[in-house]
């Protein structure tokens, strides 16, 4: 198999997402590392809640990562995903791609996180100190 | 029909559950069923916008609703 | 400092990198991770053996990334470079820049890569069965 | 005026040695350096380019040496 797909609910680990896309025909390899940052507009943020709708977010997922395959030569696509809470500076999601040649595993890499912002069914709930909101939800 | 739909996100805090039971006909239609649930649930029409999947996948306005069929409201996603 | 440059002798570990430029206002980290491929041009390579001219690699390390800074909003960068004897899968280099979002983060790190291979004084020797070539200086 | 040139990668395979001596007039040019690094070692000229970098700078043509500077031969980079 050449993609690793999953939703986690314990610590997202880089060292293991880079090892499995890693082969002996990679000559590069490039990371997104998704962290929680302590304010969204200014405003303090105290933690997160990732919620999925799993079957389908990881059908979404292996659809881009198909899309991508068939877009760029690249070898191994891993995408780990949290659910659950979520403090800050912890990982909600790490992309991980594998190439022969670079231009591909950033291009590739950039398409995958972009994408799955649009189309992939997990939902933020972003707590603040006087209140929560899903974000994007509204107008 | 009886359909059980699914609410994730915002739209469970609409419904105030995570699964409500719709009463459709046989013949309905995503717009049928997203009329219905903006009748019972006017917030709904507040989203910024939302989608329904049938089955794991993305639907359209036209496309017709079997029984048994998965049915989810997705408002925006936010993942990432 | 939002920099750690540094050229080493021992194994590159992503993890590590990926700590260091993390913050609690990180939204996103890019990583690039160069892996040593098994053939080049179709030929098997059996080894790599990087030489650096060490005081101006680091300076010139230290230049790219300044660039980096005054072209993206930016929030650390971290480049560690190999030298010596590296077999096939083994990590060469690693650059990992965080960001408030994401976008900067992936165009600060490709430039990074893009521009340390055009201008900081690292040699590669490719080691083959039957010989060895130095990468990239014949015409 | 003596000066020790470093060579690194395959300039210290054509030198045959990580640093050799050079003797420069007093106000020579990294032009002139090169000119005669190219006679003493031809080998030189089949490089697909090399730089020359003084005080750890990349150095132009027409830049002076000065004693005591540091000198090295940059043949084509391939790091990363």
């Amino acid at each position: 198999m050449n993609t690793e797909i999953k939703l986690l609910v314990s610590t997202l680990n880089v060292q293991d997402c880079v090892d499995w896309v890693m082969s002996p025909e990679t000559g590069g390899i490039d990371v997104f590392v998704g962290t929680v940052r302590n304010t969204t507009k200014g405003k303090g943020v105290v933690r997160l809640e990732f919620e999925a709708y799993e079957k389908m977010a990881i059908s979404e997922m292996e659809k881009i990562a198909q899309q991508a395959f068939a877009q760029w030569p690249v070898q191994k696509i891993l995408i780990h995903h949290r659910t659950g809470v979520l403090q800050i500076g912890e990982i909600p999601v790490i992309i991980a791609v594998s190439a022969a040649h670079r231009d591909a595993a950033f291009e590739a890499c950039r398409f995958i996180i972009d994408t799955l912002k649009q189309t992939v069914p997990i939902w933020k709930k972003e707590i603040f100190e006087d209140g929560e909101v899903w974000v994007a939800a509204q107008p | 029909m009886k359909i059980n739909i699914l609410a994730f996100g915002i739209a469970k805090d609409i419904f105030g559950s995570s699964e409500v039971t719709i009463d459709l006909a046989n013949d309905a239609t995503i717009s049928n069923l997203k009329y219905l649930l903006e009748h019972q649930y006017p917030r709904l029409k507040h989203l910024a916008t939302y989608m329904v999947a049938v089955n794991n996948e993305y639907a359209l306005d036209g496309d017709n609703i079997h029984e048994r069929d998965e049915i989810a409201i997705i408002p925006p996603v936010s993942g990432g």
